[in-house]
């Protein structure tokens, strides 16, 4: 059992570095979004290998459903998705690297440093099941779960106000025919009493074929 | 602030709601129409100068194909402009005839016409397969008298093509029956429903003024709150004789549209009872002309108009003493309600465009001509 | 399953496989099993629709492949096989043939978590009405690829109407799913289906009742409520009428389906159908005790298991058909309904549909699950839980507090649902007026 | 001012005050008046669209059962096409066929040309029949176009044919892959009359009333009308009784909707006669038509010696002397003949040709002598007897079927055929019984005969003409 785990884990350590690659080396900004998804679907898989069943379902079902959703949904609204022109890569590449590796290190080193790397512990199936994670949640880790909360609330209302349509810089906004008629009625209160045709004189006689202007002008068209 | 841009699309000519070969070519900012242009002309068959080359009695059939849906009542425009040219009188009997055909053809037209806008409204085609229903046995008593379904070529300078068969009328009565309880039921279906009133209250709202700097007639106009119906304010044929009533809207929106047709079925209904209680026996005359295939008219010009089921359907024809139309105009009454739809359409959404559309209740057969 | 292969593999023929080889195999019987239950299902689902939908319009529906054209899906299967596949010039090609896998993949695996009859379920995950809603999520994903793939205007505005509306729908779907978790104190299918036995009162809340297998939640006022409000959810996320505004054919032709055909589009085309039958399942299990029903009590306590070792093994086996037959009928009844809507209703607007998700519905599952609560509380709590209040009267029966529970559930809901809905039928009122005032006062949609 | 009066004349005032639309109730509207629609709202938040759901479920219900009276709104009102069929009405057009008698195989067109005129899509066309002495035209059409695939059927064809020639008819299934097939000829436009009785029997029996009435006032007038001769009708029944026995499979079956075949009285192929002659027998085919073409042959001779192959007219001249005494015989000799090329062309396939004879006479020469002969005899014997006429009427056409069962002999692969050579031009009787000429011995009223012998003479003089061309070819 261990030797399978741990060539499932290998493939998916190598599916997750593949795709990150890709989302930051391919050109096309919708396909970089696919491969962060398959990114995303990776770490799903290596929760499920650390028997984090709930964490992996809320992985697919927030990074998956829903943030790259948003993101691919964000990025297809944009215009000029892929630029030929564009490099693909940042220009300061290399002193980017340089950083990212840094901080990387600076993570792993103590990590590797302090784990003990002679038991490996089959971690419990339930311990990050729904209840456990409420419990940790609502007792241990209360103060940065709240903290957390107040940020994703102002996020929520950042969003808000970047949508909100600002009273003086708006567009105008497109007006219904009944709405521009209501204008004009305001505009000239008092318009005179008006026939829009002639009166129709009795049946007998013959009306005057006058088709309306507009179909005349509507029909060279 | 985000901004965001215009997208142009275009919708037909090849399009499931367009009703034939129409194309908006719409304007839109998110979901939201920006603007509306219609373009129409790819049905265009020179109606009207192969009018022109043609017999008067050769063209009645070729009115057919204009309002395909109401052939009865394009025949009958017909017949009524090249009457008056010619100055033949009609007998009773076939006044009464052609009365009941067009009163007939309104309900099919209007059973289809709610139809097919509660069908780009999206319900699949429930309340377009009970109006066809419906309209399939107005249909059976069309090929009853005239031999075909749709393409009717029915009525004749002077009269009707022949008298009708013995079985029409107990089968006309047959049909009064179910009349009403299809309507009663397209009612209980439609008209108190929340996703139909969400759908069309308030939408392509036309204003009376708009509506009448138009020239727009019909169920149209009478949804826009103006009781104009030919058959009262000009009664032509014998119109003068029955009791109905005109409906209108309040407001001129979709609802309005939908609400006037139903009522307008029942109206007609109402007409068709007078008709059956006053025909007068066949005795009365010569209802069919065979004589005339060849009119001649004098010199001279005529319009005459019907309230079509979609509107003032007239024709307009001249005469230079032959037995051709020197000109031969059709006023149809799809095109001209078309018009406003650009300005109707303007700041409502995309998915109210279709049912905007489908309210003013067009065939591309008559626009196109 | 496992037991089975297990039985075969290492008593039968003494192979001594692992563990994990057997599970293995067990774990492949079984898909293999579902995945040839699922296009047969469509299958049958789609002649179905079309049968009942043509009844409803007085007419016939296909009657001519076969008899009573019950081979008409083969035949439309077969045309969709031949078809030649289109790809448009300027589609993205590798987007436009992953997408309709995306979109078909995930449904196939919400298959693993229904539960079909007594410990007849693929996987008994204990998370797996999470899992459900999870794995159809990523069902989006293929939907906003396959519109943007097809670089095509009609495709890309169906993929984000699409995409909007499973979303956001999302939201009221699991909140109101969410009181059967209170309920049962489990994300397991399997255990909530367990839960609903009983007759009108489930056996969880009044452990004497008569087990009938019928202990329905629906029966509650919050599992009535729920149902409603879930089942509208479902019909917005499998874009049924009155929500299939992402296809809808009168305004964008075919949504993201536009530039499909032959098989690709057949793919969307069965996830969109396998995910209607779960919807309705899901339904029915969650609502209407899945393959709970009269019978099942009894053939379970007769069959064979680890706590009966006297039983009769054929009573597995018919305990498994009865529980089939029961959520199968009960699924389909739902899919009728689903139909009876196509046939009887226009559809809203996106901006409707929209209002209608976050104005109405979403308040409507979060009171639910208030009621949800207090129904847990009346039932189950007593002083020990701070709960004393319940006793006020001495110690109720657990009959007493259901009927206590039933009550004031049921005044809250029906007055949260009067509420909303006379706040929407006021917003009515108001608009009728002002149109009457002059047909001008009616402000129109906004611009987004 | 008060409110707005949106009566009928349009007229209307703008309040500005209230910015309203309002319609006055009442306003003038002569028998009726103005009605505002109401605007009805929903009772209850969902209650309506349970109502809804009801009404199509109630549908469903009730659409186990048929719609089949027109009062009801419920009910499966599909009508399965190919199973089962709408009654058309007898009024019900589609497109316009050409009718013929069915005794006479007289056809009713005289190419007045009004239905061409009429016709708003002009897609009749119709070339008008001349005398090929005088070179006068006749009227009769000898060639009759309708391009189906533009007719818009709109019936004034029908409508204006003076002599009920042209009706509409009630096949509507005419899809075909085939689009030059809608362009269709007089030989398939023609049915004949029993066939529209059969879909229209009022329509027919007004229209034959109208043509009696007609008929009466021309008389007077005119004696040699043409049109449905009184005479002729009475005479259809003999002249069925006469060719029962022998075409009664061969006369289209019109009793169900299905066109029949056209043209079958007038120019029926001879295979099909040969055919019809084979299925009467009941021996074994390959024997029997052995016999029957040794037995054809010997008549066959029999008659060659009796007559000279080049004065036709003669035989024919004293054959109908005594022509209704003769009948037996030659129907007896049709028989033999009609087996005998039966035979012939089983022979020819069974590559048995050769054992039983070898031509008198290449097809070739039978030709041109063939439309020689068919042109003199109308004009140049006016006055003679009509049995004369109708004698040589039937020897063109005699001999023109000869032709044409060579035609398919050879055509079939075996050039030197024996059966259809050896009948000799002079070969009167088959033809005579075949088409005009049971009628023609009967008949005592000499104009109209007269002319339909003319008549047959030019078709038979064209059909010869055209299978000059097809030989040529």
């Amino acid at each position: 059992m261990d030797l399978v785990v741990q060539i499932m884990f290998g493939v998916t350590g190598l599916l997750i570095l593949g795709a990150a690659l890709m989302v930051v080396s391919v050109r096309n900004i919708i396909h970089a979004a696919l491969w962060l998804i398959a990114c995303f679907f990776g770490i799903a898989m290596l929760y499920l290998l650390l028997h984090a069943e709930f964490l992996a379902i809320v992985q697919v079902l927030l990074y998956i459903g829903a943030v790259a959703v948003l993101v691919l949904f964000a990025v297809m609204l944009t215009r000029q998705i892929d630029d030929p022109d564009e490099p693909v890569l940042f220009q300061r590449w290399r002193s980017t690297l340089l950083i990212a590796v840094l901080l990387f290190a600076a993570v792993l080193v103590p990590t590797i440093y302090t784990h003990d790397w002679q038991t490996f512990t089959d971690p419990q199936p339930t311990f990050a099941g729904p209840r456990e994670l409420g419990f940790a949640f609502m007792n241990a880790y209360l103060l940065p779960f709240q903290i957390a909360a107040v940020l994703l609330l102002a996020a929520l209302v950042g969003a808000i106000i970047i949508a909100m349509e600002d009273q003086e810089q708006r567009r105008v906004r497109v007006l219904t025919l009944a709405e521009e008629v209501a204008l004009r009625r305001e505009r000239e209160p008092s318009p005179p009493a008006r026939s829009a045709h002639p009166q129709p004189t009795s049946s007998s006689t013959t009306p005057p074929p006058v088709p309306p202007a507009h179909e005349q002008a509507g029909e060279g068209a | 602030m985000i901004t965001t841009d215009e997208l142009q699309i275009n919708i037909g000519p090849q399009h499931p709601s367009t009703h034939g070969v129409f194309r908006m070519l719409i304007t839109v900012d998110g979901e939201t129409v920006v603007n509306l242009e219609p373009v129409f002309g790819y049905l265009h068959r020179n109606h009207e100068q192969l009018a022109e080359v043609n017999t008067y009695l050769q063209n009645m059939p070729y009115t057919d194909r204009l309002d395909y849906f109401n052939s009865m009542a394009n025949n009958h425009a017909y017949a009524l402009a090249v009457e008056k040219l010619a100055g033949i009188e009609v007998p009773e009997r076939a006044e009464y005839i052609r009365v009941l055909m067009v009163e007939l053809t309104r309900i099919l037209n209007h059973a289809g016409a709610v139809g097919f806008m509660i069908n780009d409204m999206g319900a699949w085609q429930t309340p377009l397969a009970f109006g066809i229903r419906e309209r399939e046995k107005i249909l059976d008593l069309f090929e009853l008298v005239s031999g075909a379904r749709m393409m009717c070529n029915y009525f004749r300078f002077g009269g009707v093509v022949r008298d009708l068969p013995d079985d029409f009328i107990p089968r006309l009565k047959k049909l009064m029956v179910a009349m009403p309880a299809y309507i009663d039921e397209l009612e209980r279906l439609l008209r108190e429903n929340e996703i139909l009133l969400a759908r069309s209250e308030g939408i392509g709202i036309l204003p009376r003024e708009v509506a009448v700097s138009y020239g727009v007639t019909g169920p149209v106009l009478r949804g826009s709150g103006i009781a104009y119906d030919i058959r009262k304010a000009e009664p032509y044929s014998i119109y003068d004789r029955f009791d109905f009533d005109v409906p209108v809207g309040s407001v001129g929106d979709v609802y309005d549209r939908f609400l006037v047709r139903i009522e307008e079925m029942r109206q007609s209904r109402r007409i068709l009872e007078q008709i059956i209680e006053q025909l007068p026996d066949a005795s009365g005359g010569h209802i069919n002309p065979k004589a005339r295939q060849n009119v001649r008219p004098p010199v001279g010009d005529a319009y005459a108009r019907i309230e079509s089921p979609k509107g003032e359907l007239g024709f307009y024809l001249v005469s230079d003493g032959s037995t051709k139309p020197y000109r031969y105009k059709v006023r149809a009454p799809s095109f001209i309600n078309l018009t406003p739809l650009g300005d109707m359409c303007r700041g409502y959404k995309v998915a109210d465009i279709v049912v905007i559309l489908g309210s003013i209740d067009i065939v591309m057969g008559e626009v196109d001509r | 399953m496992y037991d089975v292969v297990d039985f075969i593999l290492n008593t039968q023929l003494g192979l001594n496989s692992p563990d994990w080889v057997v599970m293995l195999i067990s774990h492949l019987i079984v898909v293999a099993i579902l995945f040839a239950i699922a296009p047969v299902q469509v299958l049958f689902l789609t002649y179905y629709e079309r049968r009942a939908i043509a009844r409803m319009q007085d007419r016939v529906g296909p009657n001519r492949v076969g008899y009573e054209g019950l081979l008409q899906p083969i035949a439309d299967g077969v045309k969709m096989f031949t078809k030649e596949d289109i790809v448009p010039v300027s589609a993205d090609q590798r987007v436009h043939l992953l997408a309709p896998i995306v979109t078909a993949a995930p449904v196939m695996y919400m298959f693993a978590v229904l539960p079909w009859g007594p410990n007849m379920i693929a996987v008994d995950l204990p998370t797996g009405l999470l899992f459900f809603f999870a794995i159809s999520s990523i069902s989006t994903v293929g939907l906003l690829m396959a519109g943007w793939a097809s670089n095509n205007k009609f495709a890309l505005l169906g993929a984000m109407r699409a995409v909007a509306q499973v979303v956001s729908y999302e939201i009221p779907a699991l909140l109101s799913l969410l009181f059967a978790v209170m309920l049962t104190g489990s994300m397991s299918l399997m255990a909530i289906v367990e839960a609903q036995s009983g007759l009108f009162i489930s056996t969880t809340d009044v452990p004497n009742i008569p087990d009938l297998g019928l202990g329905w939640f629906v029966f509650t006022p919050v599992g009535f409520l729920a149902f409603v409000c879930f089942f509208i959810a479902a019909l917005a996320e499998g874009e049924r009428t009155p929500f299939d505004i992402p296809e809808a054919d009168s305004e964008i032709v075919a949504g993201y389906m536009t530039e499909y055909s032959g098989m690709k589009f057949a793919l969307f085309y069965l996830a969109q159908y396998i995910l209607n039958f779960l919807l309705c399942a899901i339904t029915a299990t969650i609502f209407f005790g899945g393959w709970q029903g009269p019978g099942i009590a009894w053939l379970v306590s007769q069959s064979l298991s680890a706590d009966n070792p006297a039983g009769n093994p054929v009573y597995n086996v018919l305990a498994g058909m009865l529980g089939t037959f029961y959520l199968l009928a009960k699924t389909y009844a739902f899919f009728f309904v689903m139909v009876a809507l196509r046939g009887a209703f226009p559809r809203l607007r996106i901006d409707q549909l929209m209002n209608f998700g976050w104005k109405f519905l979403i308040p409507l599952t979060m009171i639910n699950i208030l009621s949800a609560a207090l129904w847990i509380a009346i039932t189950r709590w007593g002083t020990a839980q701070g709960f004393g209040i319940i006793e006020f009267a001495g110690e109720p029966s657990n009959l007493v507090r259901w009927l206590i529970a039933f009550a004031v559930t049921l005044v809250i809901n029906v007055a949260a649902y009067w509420f909303l809905a006379r706040l929407n039928i006021q917003d009515h009122v108001a608009r009728q007026a002002a149109l009457a005032a002059g047909g001008l006062a009616v402000s129109p949609p906004r611009s987004a | 001012m008060s409110n707005d009066t949106l009566t009928h004349s349009l007229t209307f005032t703008e309040a500005p005050a209230a910015l309203t639309v309002v319609v006055d109730p009442t306003p003038q509207i002569a028998r009726g008046s103005a009605v505002v629609v109401e605007r009805r709202r929903p009772k209850a938040a969902g209650w309506s669209l349970l109502q809804g759901l009801g009404v199509v479920v109630d549908h469903w219900r009730k659409s186990f059962r048929k719609l089949d009276d027109t009062t009801q709104i419920a009910g499966t009102f599909t009508t399965e096409y190919p199973e089962e069929r709408l009654p058309l009405p007898e009024a019900y057009r589609n497109m316009p066929i050409l009718l013929f008698d069915d005794a006479t195989g007289h056809e009713l067109c005289t190419s007045c040309f009004q239905c061409q005129r009429i016709c708003p899509p002009q897609v009749i066309h119709m070339t008008q029949a001349k005398d090929p002495d005088t070179g006068k035209p006749v009227p009769a059409v000898s060639e009759f176009i309708i391009e189906y695939d533009a007719c818009m059927s709109c019936g004034f064809c029908a409508e204006v044919c003076p002599f009920d020639a042209i009706k509409m008819d009630h096949n509507f299934e005419l899809s075909t892959a085939d689009h030059s097939s809608l362009t269709v000829h007089k030989t398939d436009l023609l049915r004949p009359i029993s066939y529209y009785q059969s879909i229209a029997p009022t329509f027919w029996a007004e229209a034959e009333a109208s043509a009696y009435k007609k008929l009466e006032t021309n008389k007077k007038r005119r004696p040699a009308t043409i049109g449905i001769a009184p005479q002729m009708l009475a005479q259809l029944k003999a002249a069925h009784e006469l060719r029962d026995d022998q075409q009664e499979a061969t006369m289209p079956t019109t009793a169900v909707a299905s066109a029949p075949a056209p043209a079958t009285s007038s120019a029926a192929p001879p295979a099909r006669s040969a055919a019809l002659a084979a299925s009467a027998s009941d021996l074994p085919t390959d024997k029997a038509a052995r016999l029957a073409a040794i037995r054809a042959r010997n008549e066959a001779k029999a008659a060659v010696q009796a007559a000279p192959a080049t004065a036709s007219a003669a035989p024919a001249a004293s054959d109908g002397g005594d022509l209704p005494t003769d009948k037996a015989a030659r129907l007896a000799a049709i028989r033999a003949r009609n087996e005998a090329k039966k035979a012939a062309e089983q022979a020819a396939a069974a590559e048995a040709a050769p054992t039983l004879a070898t031509p008198d006479m290449p097809p070739t020469d039978v030709q041109p002598a063939a439309s020689e002969q068919a042109a003199p005899p109308a004009p140049t014997v006016p006055d003679a007897s009509l049995d004369e006429k109708a004698a040589r009427l039937a020897a063109i056409r005699a001999r023109n079927e000869a032709k044409k069962a060579d035609e398919q002999t050879a055509a079939a692969g075996a050039a030197p055929t024996l059966a259809t050579p050896d009948v000799p031009p002079t070969d009167v009787p088959p033809a005579t019984s075949e088409q005009a000429a049971p009628p023609a011995p009967a008949v005592p009223d000499a104009p109209l005969d007269e002319k339909a012998a003319r008549l047959a003479a030019i078709r038979a003089r064209n059909a010869a003409k055209k299978a000059a061309q097809a030989e040529g070819e």
